[in-house]
């Protein structure tokens, strides 16, 4: 596996990216979209988180899969554990 | 013999039948299949035992075998599956008008109160042949609250009510444990159940004990805590109209619609801030730390109570009420 | 005995270097294993000594051999000593350390010094816990369950939580240096579908290990800092859930009766195609069944929790979950009973072991489908009859593999023979004392003594005095191993490379292993379990 | 330790014996790095599944609590938690051209925004502890529904989010003081021009590290801050 090298341009236009969506995300926070508030809060958490895991942490070019394939089963798991949690709370009567 | 050394429990109430007949045919299914496995394991390991000259026979394995193996077993499983729901769905769904009993849970004791007012501490008198739903809650830790004749459980949570029901089937004296670990004396907290012929039953009933039913005096401490100002039994109260409220449905101010069950009585009182009554105001006081667990029963009791008799119930909203409310001070 | 000699003064991993130092400060994964099997046998008998403590007070109904918070404090740290501090690690720890590299021919783990690490967290952890112990001990059960751990309980939560909470981290970079190594460390030709299932068991071991294991150490964070600080997370006098600390719980807590279970299922997966002389059944299916017990095992923890709350819809979702894992324990069961098929049996005392697996654990993992089954639940949990079932699995199971495991590999760890007389007789002694200690438990269950009781009623007597009859038969059958392993150190026959004439790359090496496990770097051409090509002992070399 | 006969053949220093090569050791390492993080995830995951249902449950609460947080600091922590993964992304490419000076200087920045991150989580933590907003016996919040400003706030409920807030920020900072402490050992090294384009791998996993880190703060901010920030 030979190092891939992210060049100084990339690297600091996902930083720019990441500063302009924080931005976004506290300006948005301040406008009534109802629930979709918390939805575009977390989507937009979850782009950044993307863009860090993508290019700063390298997985985009990473030639082994098996980084990508640690990463989905980390998230699959963390989803189940609050996807069955909530199977019970949400069901929840007496 | 038999009491020193029984084999099988008491059976004693209408799931119990249904659990044990499930038992049964979980026990013979498990039977059946340990035998066949050992059997071959025996049959294998004295057949194919080393012998000079004899050469094991090398196989790959089978995807036909692997599959039957796989696909009948999950077959089986979704009968088991379907049985064992379906009784737990039943233990879980307790039948309406039935009679009920509010438990308290607390280290290390059971104290116990029937609709009609009588008190009792580890011990619980029931008739035959009708239909008991307890109302359980927990003044402490997590109890457990389980009739092993009954073939019942439910554990029972502090903060918040849970329910179990049953229906006695044979006059008797049983078992009531805690199974839920609940400190130094978990093992002592135990009682027991007396399940009575329904005469018997009205006799112990009559035999005194209680001051009022659990309704009347949850009506006493609506009045007492002043509830009944503002949970008037018109449209002008600055809280909802509690009559007929019991299981109804409730369109809260946030848009959610929830049932008004035990649970959400005991909230509205404890926490009212948690759910709002569409159309009214967030104005009620908090209660939590000033009813006390017995209290808090006899008002969901008094709540509920306001369904079942109308006339009953605007007495306790109206002004007439006066004069029981001299009586309680 | 010319050749034996010049055997012993090879130079090995034993005997490379001496003294306390040379232990202690040790990063070659054999040498680790060693240490851990020292420290799991004294929790062992730690937790062994508790046990035989409750059985000898349920002897009589009433509480009357200690009192009942002496009691309490017992079935806690019985569990826990047992749980956290010897079967997590037993297997994983002694054997995997043992095996996993020398199986996939690698010199070592993929971290050695990481793995040193492990082993000292897990010293630490062991001593806070004797600690605990030595200072008053702690009596909420080893679930913790809330709010009596974090409100209502006097004894020491706190150390306890921390100690549970530091053996989690031992426990997770253990199968964090079985995963990178299986996955980057395999010699040549060594492909996935040669591996032994030995190692597909403790991959799959380490998966658990390592998704499953942070969410109890956070759990017993928020335990302790409730505890200490009175958060309110699980407190519902505070606005907390007292079973969200039970879903946390369970979340890890249920498949680490896998992280017990699988790495044993791995052990009878090598023992019984060696004692066969013949190719596993379902090689594939063997593997994968194990990585599907892995996942699924995360899927059902709340069959734990079907009297205590939760919705009924999540009982139903749950009881159908808990089936589906059944199926490939049920698929392991089927190929080993398979793989004897036609084959050339022998009955050493590891063959011996496996077959007790193999019925203790049937029974084990069918009496677990009556706690699947809702309705049944209800009436069997938190009663001996769990207690009977979770022991049929853990120590029938686990402990079972572990110890067919010890007499499996112990000329390749020791570079001796164990009596294998005494081997198979302490198989037997150990598989009646475990029946008879537990399977008078599920009567007791099904009548309903509920679990953790000091004193019961009198009609539960019979059965009690009959599980406490079984748990000194029982107590001797664990004696004995040790006793012997201990004798065949010294006096024991001078094991050959591969006394069993077992097909895996370990048995390719001498015994004991070089420190760098192989004089050669081996390269792979052969299959797994091939065991066509493999001459079968000569009977003379290895009979007792 | 001697060397087996295999690993002597190669000749960089960092390469331990038990790995054939720089490449195998790299590629392990890595590997191992990010199993540790898919551990972290499922750690944090236990907190966040507890923040998940009491969100649910008291959301009221939950807002009115959220609203009380400086969302000012909270976003410039963000973006200088953001500015440290830049420095520590340009570290790592300093250290794989080879360049020691550069890679010195983006550690320090990377050391100096952490630190500077640090600081101003401890001055909120101050001022909610000067607002009795932390949790126990002198807990008091006077916070109001957000668009219900006559409601009363449940205490309970409200403590509930501070207990949770605290938790998680205080295991996020605990995360952040290790990384401080891992990059000034990194920086130490560094300077004594250890890390080569050959061999850089701890300079990399703590990166690694750090983005994660920098990753659970990405959620915390919105799920903490940014609660039913509409008037």
């Amino acid at each position: 596996m030979s190092e891939h090298i992210v060049s100084v341009k990339a690297n600091v236009a996902v930083w720019l990216a990441l500063l302009v969506l924080t931005g976004v995300t506290t300006g948005i926070a301040f406008v009534d979209l109802g629930p979709l508030n918390t939805i575009v809060a977390l989507v937009i958490a979850t782009c950044k988180a993307l863009l860090v895991v993508l290019i700063f942490m390298h997985v985009k070019y990473a030639s082994d899969k098996l980084v990508k394939v640690v990463v989905i089963a980390a998230v699959f798991f963390l989803m189940l554990l609050l996807g069955l949690s909530l199977a019970d709370y949400s069901t929840r009567l007496l | 013999m038999f009491d020193t050394f029984p084999l099988w429990p008491a059976r004693a109430s209408t799931t119990a039948g249904s659990v044990d007949a499930l038992f049964v045919f979980l026990v013979a299914l498990s039977a059946l299949m340990s035998l066949a496995i050992f059997t071959m394991i025996v049959v294998f390991a004295v057949r194919y035992r080393r012998r000079k000259g004899v050469a094991a026979e090398q196989i790959e394995g089978s995807t036909a075998l692997e599959i039957t193996w796989s696909v009948i077993p999950l077959f089986i499983f979704v009968v088991i599956f379907v049985w064992g729901a379906v009784i737990y769905f039943k233990e879980r769904t307790p039948p309406r008008g039935a009679t009920e009993i509010y438990v308290v849970a607390k280290q290390w004791m059971w104290k116990l109160q029937h609709e009609e007012g009588q008190r009792e501490i580890n011990e619980l008198h029931v008739p035959v042949g009708r239909d008991v739903k307890m109302i359980l809650t927990s003044q402490d830790v997590i109890h457990s609250f389980y009739v092993p004749a009954f073939r019942i459980k439910q554990d029972v949570l502090p903060g918040r009510y849970t329910t179990a029901w049953f229906r006695p089937t044979r006059a008797g004296t049983y078992h009531l444990f805690c199974a839920e670990y609940c400190g130094t004396q978990h093992s002592g907290m135990i009682g027991q159940v007396v399940v009575l012929e329904p005469a018997q039953y009205q006799a112990w009933l009559s035999g005194g004990g209680a001051a009022g039913s659990m309704a009347s005096n949850g009506q006493n401490i609506f009045l007492q805590l002043g509830c009944s100002t503002c949970h008037r039994s018109d449209t002008q109260g600055r809280g909802p109209n509690l009559a007929g409220l019991f299981g109804k449905a409730v369109q809260l101010e946030d848009g959610r619609v929830v049932t008004a069950d035990e649970n959400y009585v005991r909230e509205s009182i404890l926490t009212p801030s948690a759910k709002i009554v569409s159309g009214f105001k967030p104005i009620m006081p908090v209660f939590q730390g000033l009813v006390n667990e017995e209290q808090l029963n006899a008002l969901v009791a008094y709540v509920k109570s306001l369904n079942q008799s109308p006339s009953g119930a605007a007495s306790g909203l109206t002004p007439d009420a006066k004069p029981q409310e001299q009586k309680v001070q | 005995m010319a050749t034996a000699a010049i055997t012993l003064e090879r130079e090995n991993y034993l005997n490379q270097e001496y003294g306390i130092k040379s232990w202690l400060l040790t990063v070659d994964h054999k040498r680790i294993a060693l240490l851990y099997l020292l420290s799991i046998t004294f929790f062992f008998f730690i937790g062994g000594f508790f046990a035989l403590l409750i059985r000898l007070e349920l002897l009589t109904p009433a509480g009357d051999l200690v009192q009942a918070d002496t009691y309490n404090k017992l079935f806690t740290m019985h569990g826990q000593v047992m749980v956290f501090f010897f079967l997590i690690p037993s297997i994983p720890a002694v054997l995997g350390n043992f095996l996993v590299p020398l199986m996939i021919g690698a010199k070592d783990l993929a971290f050695p010094r990481i793995n040193l690490l492990s082993w000292y967290l897990y010293i630490i952890a062991g001593v806070l816990m004797l600690h605990c112990m030595l200072t008053g001990g702690v009596d909420t059960g080893w679930t913790f369950y809330t709010p009596f751990s974090t409100a209502f309980s006097n004894s020491k939560v706190i150390e306890a939580g921390l100690a549970i909470f530091i053996s989690g981290f031992s426990s997770i970079l253990t199968g964090l240096n079985f995963v990178v190594t299986i996955h980057r460390m395999r010699a040549p030709g060594m492909t996935w579908s040669r591996l032994p299932l030995f190692i597909w068991a403790h991959y799959a071991t380490s998966i658990i290990q390592l998704l499953g294991t942070p969410v109890i150490a956070v759990t017993l964070v928020l335990v302790v800092l409730e505890r200490a600080l009175h958060l309110g997370i699980f407190d519902p006098t505070r606005g907390g859930d007292p079973l969200l600390f039970q879903h946390l719980f369970w979340f890890y807590s249920h498949p680490a009766v896998y992280i017990m279970i699988l790495p044993a299922m791995g052990v009878v997966t090598e023992i019984v195609p060696c004692f066969s002389r013949k190719r596993i059944f379902g090689y594939n299916f063997v593997a994968m069944s194990s990585i599907g017990i892995a996942v699924l095992g995360f899927l059902v923890w709340a069959h734990h929790m079907f009297v205590a709350g939760i919705s009924l819809y999540a009982a139903l979702i749950f009881s159908a979950l808990s089936y589906l894992v059944a199926i490939p324990s049920a698929i392991k069961v089927f190929n080993w009973t398979a793989t004897m098929y036609k084959g050339s049996i022998t009955f050493s005392t590891p063959m011996l072991y496996a077959f007790g697996f193999i019925g203790l654990f049937t029974m084990g993992g069918l009496t677990g489908l009556f706690l699947a089954a809702l309705g049944i639940d209800v009436h069997v949990t938190d009663t001996y009859f769990v207690i009977a079932h979770f022991h049929y699995i853990m120590v029938g199971g686990a402990v079972m593999g572990y110890l067919g495991g010890m007499h499996f590999w112990w000329p390749k760890i020791s570079g001796r023979m164990y009596p294998e007389a005494l081997g198979r007789l302490a198989a037997l002694i150990v598989f009646l004392g475990f029946n008879l200690t537990f399977f008078p438990q599920f009567i007791l269950g099904y009548l309903g003594m509920p679990r953790r009781y000091w004193q019961y009623p009198p009609e539960f007597q019979v059965l009690n005095v009959l599980s406490t009859a079984g748990s000194t038969i029982l107590a001797v059958g664990y004696l004995l191993p040790m006793v012997y392993f201990l004798w065949s150190m010294r006096y024991g026959k001078i094991a050959p490379a591969n006394p069993w004439g077992a097909s895996g790359l370990e048995w390719k090496t001498t015994s004991p292993p070089p420190t760098f496990n192989f004089e050669q770097p081996p390269v792979v051409d052969w299959e797994a379990y091939d065991y066509e090509n493999t001459a079968a002992p000569q009977e003379a070399r290895f009979a007792g | 330790m001697p060397d087996s006969p295999i690993a002597v053949a190669h000749h960089n220093p960092e390469l331990r014996h038990h790995f054939a090569d720089m490449e195998q050791q790299r590629d392990a390492s890595s590997l191992g790095m990010w199993l540790f993080l898919a551990t972290e995830i499922m750690f944090f995951g236990g907190m966040f599944c507890a923040y998940l249902i009491y969100r649910l449950w008291y959301f009221p609460e939950f807002a009115a609590a959220s609203n009380s947080l400086d969302i000012t600091l909270g976003t410039a922590n963000t973006a200088v938690l953001i500015c440290s993964s830049l420095t520590v992304v340009l570290a790592v490419r300093a250290a794989q051209l080879g360049k020691r000076r550069a890679q010195v200087v983006y550690l320090a920045l990377t050391l100096v925004l952490g630190l500077a991150f640090l600081g101003v989580k401890g001055m909120e933590w101050t001022s909610k502890f000067k607002e009795h907003h932390i949790p126990g016996p002198s807990f008091h919040f006077e916070g109001s529904v957000p668009g219900h400003p006559g409601q009363a706030v449940d205490q309970q409920h409200a403590q509930i989010f501070f207990s949770l807030y605290f938790a998680m920020t205080g295991m996020h900072a605990l995360h952040m003081i290790i990384g401080v402490g891992i990059f000034s050992y990194l920086l130490y090294y560094a300077w004594k021009g250890r890390y080569t384009p050959e061999y850089h791998t701890p300079l990399e996993n703590s990166g690694l590290y750090w983005h994660f880190v920098d990753i659970v703060w990405i959620y915390l901010f919105p799920l903490l801050y940014l609660i039913d920030r509409k008037k």
